[in-house]
């Protein structure tokens, strides 16, 4: 299916967009933004308002008829490949399937001290109505806190033998959500034997969910994120049910 | 009254025993007068539809060939009932009378004993209100069974396509996300076009043609999206233009609940002859009056070309006279959706203030009627977000003075007609102020003698010193001649639709007025 | 020069855009809107906001660093080539180069009825505390008002001998400018032997202004025009030095 | 108190009592502990600047060189001056002492007699806090000479590049478009680094560090601007972290005007100590008292993760023992801007109100002091639009209750570090709502017993109530340890910077102090 976006009429196209430009507000720097939508591909492009900031910069705000099309067939998403478990299928999965309790290590590393998306995932009081995972029986859950340095998160870790790190990054300026999360998926890999290392899955409300590959992770939960969608996914990557997925053994 | 501006009762009746007399000699020019428009009313009360290959509705052929024949100067009724009568055809059969007239085969004429043609007349006519009658029941029955709007202000929203098809979905939207009135802009042009299309329409620019089965079908959805949401949705149009006394009927007869009825706005906006106007006016509004519709007038508009502050006035005077001629039509206070609107100037020091301060006047002044309260569409400008903010500021005034219907404010207002994203964040600022704020009024107490209670008995005053001069010097019509309102100059004798007025002559028989005036 | 859109750091590229798609609200319409920042050239694109509206759409917000690079000397812009004249210099102007009064007919063409844009530029009133062309003496003003049917319109030209036409078209919708403004030319081009016909200037908030070639007029003026300006251009297009600008003489 | 809502000046006094009580042991404790940092900043007074080729700071050299040989119990300045003397070096040669101490290569000790070493410190400090005061006075002056902020609220900017060079222009910019007071936020992770960086830096993660030199290039970028606009722009950054009190010296030294300073943050929200930080909190705040500066604290932090409702009171408690602390350590009514902020939940019934009424017990509990009043940010989302909403209704609520320092909101909050352009829109918003409601206050009188009065006493009372308890308890650090405030559990006995706290010993000797406390 090919969609379009929609202002009141099937097919118009219109985008709003607003952006500053480094130039004095003139009718040249006018130009200068409707060159910009038109490299956008807003055509036509109208600009609606232009706002000097100082001697340096001007504001604008442009609407326009996006003319690229936006096929639903080629959209990609991480779609979830796992079904959503209660808490009690959860727990009866790693305790009937794993026979132990699965280890589950969290903190908030770098220097990023915003701990309010990791506790909701982790702590009882949970999210949006939801138990976090430290009210799953089977389920053990270390919680580091705040600016926790890779290094400690690798001791800690191997000392509590996690299955999984889940790690929290909410301060992305210059990308430091990225950085942070390389650093530490290369530091796992040298301290772990190939292969061993544990489940590794970063959270955050500006992350990039298909960039796992890139960031040598396995998963990555966005905006709004339930504890209960990050416990099905724990027992579908490290208690999966054999019997019913086949194509898994090896 | 609520009592927070501490407003003269002695000043308050002064005022309005003014407007009073400015307004009765217009209504007598009114009483004396009729238009093509309301003989066509008249003949759409008797039931006539359609329209011929062109696209010109067999109301118009039909009243075009009695005029041609006998003039306007005692009413189509009698001409055309008496040619039904002398064709030997029933109440039902005026289409077949007017395709036969418009081919040139009827031949009109004023009977010499009027008595069968207004027995029959006035049964064909009654039958049409007996229509509207029981779509007010209808109405009735559906908001004491579905469910009325949940609260005060009435969160009011347009729809502006063009489509019919396209209005529908956009309207059952705006409803789920909270709108209790949908208002169907029209086309541009229509107001002056002196007929009424027909059918179902999808070519409009900015609007949508007022059809009487555009209504009928936005009616319909509209009435499938109260029951789904238990709250019975209020659909608006335009009675405005050369057509209002055809576009009233139409809303009695398709259970319209508002309409956008003003006795000055197609004067100033549309250049449409003032005699015209008053007539049609009048008429229109004693339809509105037995429909149970609410009116809305359109002071609002006196703004987007004359100054907020320095005008705040006129706004004033207007709505005392539009108070006042439809209390003459037969409206009830709770009809009366007098508008006013939030234009000051935004860069002007204690803007928000004086906005309080004018809509409290309206407030106390009419504290009955459910008052219309505009949103910001002037100063509006290309930058959205100042938009999105001002419209909250207005959404505020409006809770804080107890406003009756909020139409509600789009952050496009200067760039495109409302896109559907427009209207869903519109609605949110709507709902938040409401929900966090709606109840400030009650904190609210202006300081007695202070800024805002001054700015108020001054606008008053104001307003009773122009109604003062409207009746020393010429009275009204000349007043408008001179540019008092919306800073327009418009003649008595100039303007478009003047060709369609028509001064009675006696034995001026009109069954629909009769039935209006006669109250059966 | 090359330059970005700034958001707070030269050359972050950061662009705002938001708007609807036809599609209910899901993972895979957020994708959706991540796959139209990408062919707007956002990269990276974040999706900061997402709300269903009704069943059927879904209202985005997002963020990005736009790609493309802004060349300020491709920028297109009509710089006004004539000098800024007061309106003592446009009076003077017209007496000594034209030797009467120049004749300009204004009117609000097809359905629209706002007139408080070209009554802007025409009444002795003005705009921007410039007063308006029917304040110069040597021009005179017949402003037609609104609503004027272009039949009418070259009617009065005509009978006025217009040596200028000036329109106001506010209502874009479904592009009623554009239709109006082209049905006038036309209309123009029929009525006037060739070479003949007075000068045609059109003026609203949304026009295009380096359209005039495609509409078959003379200029467009846009938001915030001024009467001076307009008067200058008038006196430029119909009553030129032509001292100061041989090149024109022929 | 400007008496809104009638607030029982008993219970106002009885709260404020029981604040003295609670924190009357914590500041016992922290008249009995030092730390590195407050030993640091000593150093700094006497003037040692720079840093180690590893950018260690020589501060952090010599101190640490003197904790290893003699600890600190009695403080670095008898032995620092003992070695100078010893060595027979000038005043100003602490630097070539701390470089030849890290070499290992100076033998401190504490003099028998402290007598010369004493005096020596105390004529070396003597002169940083003779440049403090200086500053102060140049700040009077240029006040007085240039202007001052044009009205209340004064509007509060901040700016967080990471590059102090990207800030300085963004800075000036945002002057030119109505800012009073820049905020310059600090990098993430340096509250927890226990050295001060030097120099100017051009790599912080979304804010710029604190350096001396940093504060020197904005604070003389903004003198520029200031003289150009007419009006006094003033600084602001965080003495916050495990370096408060040395922060607090750079600020007196290169004159900033106002400092983010809290008696609980860093125990909350950055797990420090709670002991370092009441030491460290109380020699900041001597230093702030003397160098003029306004302090601001941090209770708006509280409401990011606990309910602003139902912990409204953990605001107030705060606000009192913020007050007491701030009064004991020196500073006056006018240097306390306490913290509050428009936090409550929107989609919360009557959420405005509820917010007013907050507002409001904060303006009448502190009459004196210029409340500091924080944005939205927690129910901020990525809907702009809404946002830029809400902080127009912070606006609103912070004018109509007499708010000293208003902290402009950012619709990009969800999302990004402010951009340039989301300053400029912020500001318009702030001067949209303060040039058309500003005096709303005027006309703004809470029902007397309604819902906004009756919310502030209940708010006072459970605010009272929990400082009943945390006395009837086992104090306040027993009640921090136990998640009162924040919801965050801290015990004294852990959190960082625990290794940096030192127990006076007799013969502790600070010159700092000594100056500070005795007037001189
Ligand atoms: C609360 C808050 C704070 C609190 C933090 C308290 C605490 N203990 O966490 C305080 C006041 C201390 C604070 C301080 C600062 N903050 Co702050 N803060 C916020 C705020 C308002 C809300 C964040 C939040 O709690 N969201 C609610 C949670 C539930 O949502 P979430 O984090 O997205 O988490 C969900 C998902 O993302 C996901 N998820 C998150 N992590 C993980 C991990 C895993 C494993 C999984 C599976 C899922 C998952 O699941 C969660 C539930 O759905 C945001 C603005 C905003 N409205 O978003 C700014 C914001 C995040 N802060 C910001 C900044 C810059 C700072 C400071 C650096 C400012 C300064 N220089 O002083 C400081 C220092 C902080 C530091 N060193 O990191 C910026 C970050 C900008 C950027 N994009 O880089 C923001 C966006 C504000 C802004 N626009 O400037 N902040
Ligand atoms: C005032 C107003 C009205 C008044 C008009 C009164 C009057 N006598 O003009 C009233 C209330 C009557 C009205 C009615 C309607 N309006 Co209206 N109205 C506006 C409003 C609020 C302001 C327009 C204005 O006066 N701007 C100020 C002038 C000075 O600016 P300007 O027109 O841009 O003119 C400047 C330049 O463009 C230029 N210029 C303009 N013309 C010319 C000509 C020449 C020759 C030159 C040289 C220069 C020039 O110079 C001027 C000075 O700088 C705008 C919203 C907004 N804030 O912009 C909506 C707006 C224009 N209206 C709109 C609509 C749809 C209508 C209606 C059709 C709605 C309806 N269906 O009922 C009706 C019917 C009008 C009709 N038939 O045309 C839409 C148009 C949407 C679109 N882009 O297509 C707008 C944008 C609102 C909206 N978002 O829906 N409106
Ligand atoms: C009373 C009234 N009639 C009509 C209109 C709409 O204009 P038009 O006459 O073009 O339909 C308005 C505009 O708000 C109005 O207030
Ligand atoms: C008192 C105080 N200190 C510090 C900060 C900033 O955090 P950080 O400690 O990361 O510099 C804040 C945040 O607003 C604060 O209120």
């Amino acid at each position: 299916m090919i969609v379009r976006p929609y202002g009141d009429t099937t097919g118009d196209g219109m985008v709003q967009v607003s952006f500053t430009l480094p130039v004095p507000h003139s009718k040249r720097a006018e130009g200068a933004a409707l060159q910009l939508a038109g490299k956008m591909g807003l055509e036509p492009a109208m600009l609606v308002h232009a706002k000097p900031m100082g001697p340096d910069f001007t504001f604008f705000v442009v609407y326009g008829s996006a003319r690229h099309l936006v096929d639903m067939s080629a959209v990609e998403v991480i779609e979830r490949e796992y079904p959503l478990l209660t808490a009690k299928e959860v727990n009866a999965a790693i305790k009937t399937r794993l026979a132990r309790p699965l280890v589950v290590v969290g903190a908030c590393i770098g220097t990023d001290a915003h701990t309010v998306g990791i506790d909701a995932i982790l702590n009882v009081k949970g999210f949006a109505g939801e138990k976090g995972l430290e009210y799953y029986g089977e389920l053990r859950v270390v919680n580091l806190g705040a600016q926790v340095l890779v290094p400690d998160l690798v001791e800690a870790a191997i000392a509590e033998r996690a299955d999984a790190v889940l790690i929290s990054q909410i301060v992305t300026q210059k990308d430091a959500h990225l950085a942070n999360t390389r650093e530490m998926s290369a530091a796992f890999r040298e301290a772990y034997p190939a292969g061993q290392r544990p489940l590794l899955v970063a959270g955050g409300p500006r992350f990039d969910e298909t960039m796992t590959a890139e960031l040598g992770i396995d998963r990555i939960f966005g905006r709004g994120t339930t504890p209960g969608e990050v416990a099905s996914y724990l027992v579908h990557a490290l208690a999966p049910d054999r019997v019913a997925q086949p194509e898994e053994i090896r | 009254m609520t009592g927070k501006l501490d407003l003269d009762p002695a000043a308050v009746a002064a005022a309005r025993a003014l407007a009073r007399e400015v307004g009765e000699p217009v209504v007598r020019i009114a009483r004396e007068h009729t238009t093509v428009s309301v003989e066509r009313a008249v003949l759409r009360l008797a039931g006539i539809t359609g329209a011929d290959p062109d696209g010109i509705p067999w109301v118009n052929r039909l009243a075009d060939a009695v005029r041609d024949q006998t003039g306007l100067e005692r009413g189509v009724a009698l001409p055309v009932f008496d040619a039904l009568i002398r064709e030997n055809w029933g109440l039902g059969d005026l289409l077949l009378l007017a395709q036969k007239a418009a081919a040139g085969a009827v031949e009109f004429r004023l009977p010499a004993d009027p008595q069968a043609a207004r027995a029959a007349a006035h049964q064909a006519v009654s039958r049409g209100i007996a229509r509207i009658d029981a779509n007010r029941r209808e109405r009735e029955s559906l908001i004491a069974g579905i469910g009325d709007a949940p609260r005060k202000p009435w969160i009011y929203l347009i729809v502006a396509t063009g489509d019919i098809y396209e209005d529908i979905p956009q309207a059952q939207a705006a409803a789920r996300e909270g709108a209790d009135v949908i208002a169907v802009i029209r086309s541009t042009g229509q107001s002056l076009l002196d007929y009424v299309p027909e059918g179902a329409t999808r070519e409009g620019y900015a609007g949508t043609y007022a059809t009487g089965e555009n209504f009928r079908l936005m009616r319909a959805a509209l009435d499938d999206v109260s029951r789904e949401l238990g709250r019975y949705v209020r659909l608006t149009n335009y009675a405005s233009g050369l057509c209002m006394p055809e576009i009233a009927t139409l809303a009695g007869l398709h259970r319209l609940d508002m309409m956008l009825n003003d006795s000055m706005y197609g004067i100033l906006f549309r250049d449409i002859n003032p005699i015209r106007t008053f007539t049609d006016q009048r008429f229109s509004r004693q339809i509105h009056a037995r429909a149970g519709i609410i009116i809305n007038t359109g002071e609002d508009n006196y703004l987007t070309t004359a100054d907020a502050v320095d005008e705040a006035h006129t706004v004033t005077v207007s709505q005392l006279l539009n108070e006042y001629f439809a209390l003459e039509a037969g409206l009830a206070d709770w009809q009366l959706g007098l508008g006013h609107a939030f234009e000051i100037n935004p860069a002007i020091p204690d803007s928000f203030r004086l906005e309080l301060a004018h809509a409290l006047l309206a407030r106390e002044l009419f504290p009955d009627a459910p008052l219309k309260w505009m949103p910001p569409t002037k100063h509006m400008t290309g930058d959205i977000f100042r938009g999105y903010l001002l419209d909250g500021f207005f959404n505020l005034a409006g809770a804080m003075t107890g406003q009756g219907i909020l139409l509600v404010g789009m952050m496009t207002e200067a760039v495109v007609t409302p896109f559907l994203s427009d209207r869903d964040l519109a609605l949110q600022n709507v709902r938040y102020v409401l929900d966090a704020a709606g109840k400030l009024g009650e904190d609210f107490r202006p300081e007695p003698g202070g800024f805002i209670a001054t700015r108020a008995r001054t606008v008053l005053g104001e307003a009773t010193e122009l109604l003062q001069r409207i009746r020393g010097d010429h009275g009204l019509l000349q007043a408008i001649a001179d540019g008092t309102f919306g800073i327009t100059k418009r003649p008595a004798d100039r303007g478009k639709g003047l060709d369609g007025v028509v001064a009675h002559a006696d034995g001026y028989y009109n069954p629909a007025t009769e039935i209006l005036e006669g109250g059966s």
